[in-house]
């Protein structure tokens, strides 16, 4: 049995689903945050694993568009639950209704 | 860079791992001889001739103390943190190379435990990871002083990596390689200007990239000036508070060992890694350079904490991203500039 | 203690080991200062460049008392401040030791009020007193010596009466010389 | 069985086990090192498909940056609201279960029943090592093919870091020209005063707030100043 890019896709799905069922379960905004970021890695080893395959590295640099995002992301995300742990709010999704403050 | 059976590679990087760990307990004895003498005193003299035998004599104290865990500790995190920061600055050695392909005894030996081609990032990465080291360490002792110490260590950590890597590009640009063995046999070749031939070593053209180079790093392994995380008047001992015995140890084993992994990367990136006299002949004079530069750069550590009061952490902040960030966008604009040229691009 | 105290018995193994042990844990005492009046300006001077306390017998300052092996208690220790010193004193990881420097931590030394604790060892186990109001650095070296000799010859790994029984000794004896001062 | 798919089936195993560790523990401490720990495998597969600047940039994006500010944003917040201590009520977590099975079986099936694609890119591994390596002919690819995508990215990333410095700036516009000031140790301290009169100081004296207009700025104290007196003054 040898390695196929099959394997990966196999591995990313189910990354990609454990992320899934974090957003849905959890109400802690920087679990969900995290679980976000797991889905991106998931769907990163996706488009490695197919630029391996075809032989073309567009695949890759997709991957490096999605970390810049991801990066820009968890800036604003995180700089979003400071400043309502700065007006004493528990960074609890299901009490955070409004976004005015 | 020829291929070699594994068991060779096995034996340099046992040997590579033997030699870092000796060095690692004597760094601590170098840089006590040595700051005792900046300070006009004398430091350890009792313990064997000359307090050679202090880092034993410390490691078996060490080993035989009681580890304690406090009551308000999160109890795994707390006892898996050390682990971490050793274990990842130890990992980093494995892509500084200390030579090329060399014969010993009739067989071809590559004197590196591995070439990778972002051997440079590499060391950046491991550096990232190690960092969680002292987070965890500091969150899990349920201790203010640790927390705050770990905060600082964050908010520097990422700030001054930045500047690590920034303060590489020019290298990156010049080269056009991340290989640390290609990048070290560049600085092999020799520059004449007429009757003088001096080596090609990147400080002569990075000399800019080499200063913030050592500024990140100096920062990077939270050494005096830079050392907030472990501020010792301020937060008695940062993010190791409530550390004791070998956990301790390897914290402390941990900053010294990432000392001598800066050192042997600055020495390699700019000062031509095992370049000098007499290295092409033979390759362990090639090894004593290196660790002659390894050794110079320990000193100036040293001599940095010798001389240097502490940084308040706003200087710190904003001596990152207000003087060294620029600096080094500037470092690699005049370098991209001067590759166009040098590739007809301009002009 | 360490994880292997009490555990075997006396061998030419365990001797050497124990010999070992309390080599290392001499030579490199760790302290914690804890300078609490005019005797810490001697410890302070005794730890500078001219008498290198801090380093010559390999002793090395730490400010976490989690780190420290010694603590040189010196000066008056009132009673305010005596809850502090245990706390400090039970903060250290064993083995530990504590010196007590000059006469107001001896024995309360001209303070005899109701502020001052007569004594640094009614609050910690003391394993050396430094006389003197305050000791010169001088006297503080020599009580280091004393202690590191005191270290050498412990019996670390065999110590089969334990801990225990040193520590009814030691309060069996400051009962004895409590009753001969109160008379 | 080739070693290959050995190492595969540890890094995936130690990957999707820290992912699972990401969602269920109750610490969002413990799920950032889970996710650490995952990310990291994330960048061995990634290695193991020949990408390893991407296996190293995941290495140094994720866990030294993003990861990094997250455990920083964690000890930002006051610990006493960090604990979750709710992993989703049953139902729900029941119903994520089916919801990912369903998923999983459907990519599951999308996977087998797809037809693997041809080698048509022209970056074979012989290609890629002739250019000098995997980050070489990820530059070039980058910056000439993608060169505008790569200048939106610098473009976003500056919005997201000014965004990110606007939105943690404090709220200066609340009040204008106000001063805290605690009068007395056993009143509590200004972060208490800020969320009103409802919580209440260590001591458990509650405090009160006073506002007093003192020349162009607003004073808040615990105390009426009036009645404050210290030790060694006369009342007024």
């Amino acid at each position: 049995m040898d390695l196929t890019t099959n394997h990966f896709l196999f591995v990313s799905a189910a990354l990609f689903v454990i992320g899934m069922m974090g957003v849905l379960t959890r109400r802690n905004i920087l679990i969900i945050f995290m679980c976000v970021e797991m889905m991106v890695a998931a769907v990163g080893i996706t488009l490695v694993a197919f630029s391996h395959e075809t032989a073309t590295i567009n695949g890759q640099v997709f991957f490096l568009f999605a970390l810049a995002v991801a990066a820009a992301e968890s800036a604003v995300g995180l700089a979003i639950v400071v400043a309502l742990s700065r007006q004493g709010r528990a960074p609890d999704v299901e009490e955070m209704q409004t976004l005015k403050n | 860079m020829g291929d070699q059976p594994i068991w060779i590679t096995f034996i340099v990087t046992f040997a590579i791992m033997t030699v870092l760990l000796l060095s690692m307990a004597y760094t601590t004895w170098y840089e006590r001889k040595v700051l005792a003498r900046f300070q006009d005193r004398l430091g350890p003299t009792r313990t064997g001739k000359a307090g050679l035998m202090q880092p034993l004599a410390d490691a078996v104290k060490l080993m035989g103390k009681e580890d304690l865990v406090p009551d308000a500790a999160d109890r795994n995190v707390f006892l898996f943190a050390p682990l971490i920061t050793f274990t990842t600055a130890l990992l980093s050695a494995a892509v500084i190379p200390w030579g090329g392909t060399v014969q010993i005894f009739g067989t071809d030996v590559n004197l590196y435990p591995t070439d990778i081609n972002v051997g440079a990032l590499f060391i950046l990465a491991t550096g990232s990871i190690g960092v969680y080291g002292i987070i965890l360490g500091g969150w899990s002792s349920g201790n203010r002083y640790s927390l705050l110490g770990a905060i600082r260590s964050a908010a520097q950590v990422i700030s001054y990596e930045l500047i690590l890597g920034f303060s590489l590009v020019g290298i990156f640009i010049i080269t056009g390689t991340m290989s640390l063995t290609d990048i070290m046999f560049k600085q092999h070749e020799m520059l004449s200007f007429g009757p003088f031939e001096i080596s090609n070593w990147f400080v002569l053209t990075q000399p800019l990239g080499f200063v913030l180079f050592v500024i990140a790093a100096v920062a990077e392994t939270n050494r005096a000036p830079f050392d907030l995380p472990e501020a010792e008047s301020e937060l008695v001992a940062g993010f190791m508070t409530e550390y004791s015995a070998m956990r301790f140890a390897l914290y402390f084993l941990g900053e010294y060992i990432s000392m001598i992994i800066m050192s042997l990367f600055a020495a390699t990136l700019f000062l031509g890694g095992t370049s000098g006299p007499g290295a092409d002949k033979f390759w362990g004079l090639g090894i004593m350079w290196l660790v002659l530069k390894v050794m110079a750069f320990l000193f100036f550590y040293i001599w940095l904490r010798a001389t240097l009061p502490r940084f308040r952490f706003d200087q710190l902040m904003g001596l990152a991203w207000k003087v060294l960030l620029p600096l080094a966008i500037l470092n690699i604009v005049v370098t991209a500039f001067f590759r166009l040229i040098g590739n007809g691009q301009v002009f | 203690m360490g994880l292997i105290d009490d555990r075997f018995d006396k061998n030419i193994f365990t001797t050497s080991l124990d010999f070992l042990f309390n080599w290392g844990r001499r030579s490199s005492l760790w302290w914690l200062q804890f300078g609490l009046a005019c005797c810490a300006i001697e410890m302070i001077s005794a730890s500078m460049a001219r008498f290198d306390l801090s380093e010559r017998f390999g002793m090395l300052f730490r400010s976490s008392p989690r780190a420290a092996d010694l603590m040189i208690v010196a000066g008056t220790v009132t009673k305010k401040m005596a809850p502090i010193v245990r706390t400090l004193y039970d903060q250290m990881s064993e083995p530990k030791w504590v010196l007590s420097m000059g006469s107001c931590a001896n024995v309360g030394g001209p303070y005899d009020t109701y502020a001052v604790v007569q004594g640094v060892d009614q609050v910690v186990p003391v394993d050396v007193y430094v006389p003197g109001c305050p000791p010169t650095p001088e006297s503080l070296y020599y009580g280091i010596l004393q202690l590191q000799n005191k270290i050498i010859k412990f019996d670390t790994i065999a110590r089969k009466e334990g801990k225990g029984r040193a520590e009814d000794q030691r309060v069996a004896e400051r009962q004895l010389a409590m009753a001969g001062i109160r008379g | 069985m080739s070693w290959e798919l050995v190492f595969f089936a540890v890094f995936s195993a130690a990957m999707l086990l820290c992912g699972l560790g990401v969602v269920a523990f109750e610490n969002p401490v413990h799920s950032a090192v889970a996710l650490v720990g995952s990310f990291i495998n994330v960048a061995a597969l990634f290695v193991m498909l020949g990408a390893e600047f991407l296996g190293v940039l995941q290495i140094i994006v994720y866990t030294g940056a993003v990861l990094v500010l997250v455990l920083f944003t964690i000890m930002l917040i006051d610990p006493t609201k960090l604990p979750e201590f709710y992993v989703g009520a049953p139902l729900q977590r029941f119903a994520s279960v089916v919801v990912g099975a369903i998923l999983l079986a459907e990519i599951g099936v999308a996977i087998i029943t797809r037809t693997a694609l041809e080698q048509i890119g022209p970056h074979t591994e012989a290609m890629v090592q002739q250019m000098g390596g995997n980050v070489q002919a990820i530059g070039q690819v980058m910056l000439s093919e993608y060169a505008l995508a790569f200048e939106i990215a610098s473009l976003v990333l500056t919005v997201g870091v000014v965004g990110a410095v606007v939105i943690g700036l404090p709220n200066r516009m609340v009040e204008p020209n106000t001063v805290t000031m605690s009068l007395g140790h056993t009143r509590g301290s200004s972060d208490m005063l800020a969320a009103g009169p409802k919580f209440e100081s260590p001591m458990n004296i509650p405090a009160e707030r006073y506002t007093a207009p003192v020349g162009e700025r607003t004073v808040v104290m615990t105390k009426d100043p009036d009645a404050y007196t210290h030790p060694g003054e006369t009342s007024k």
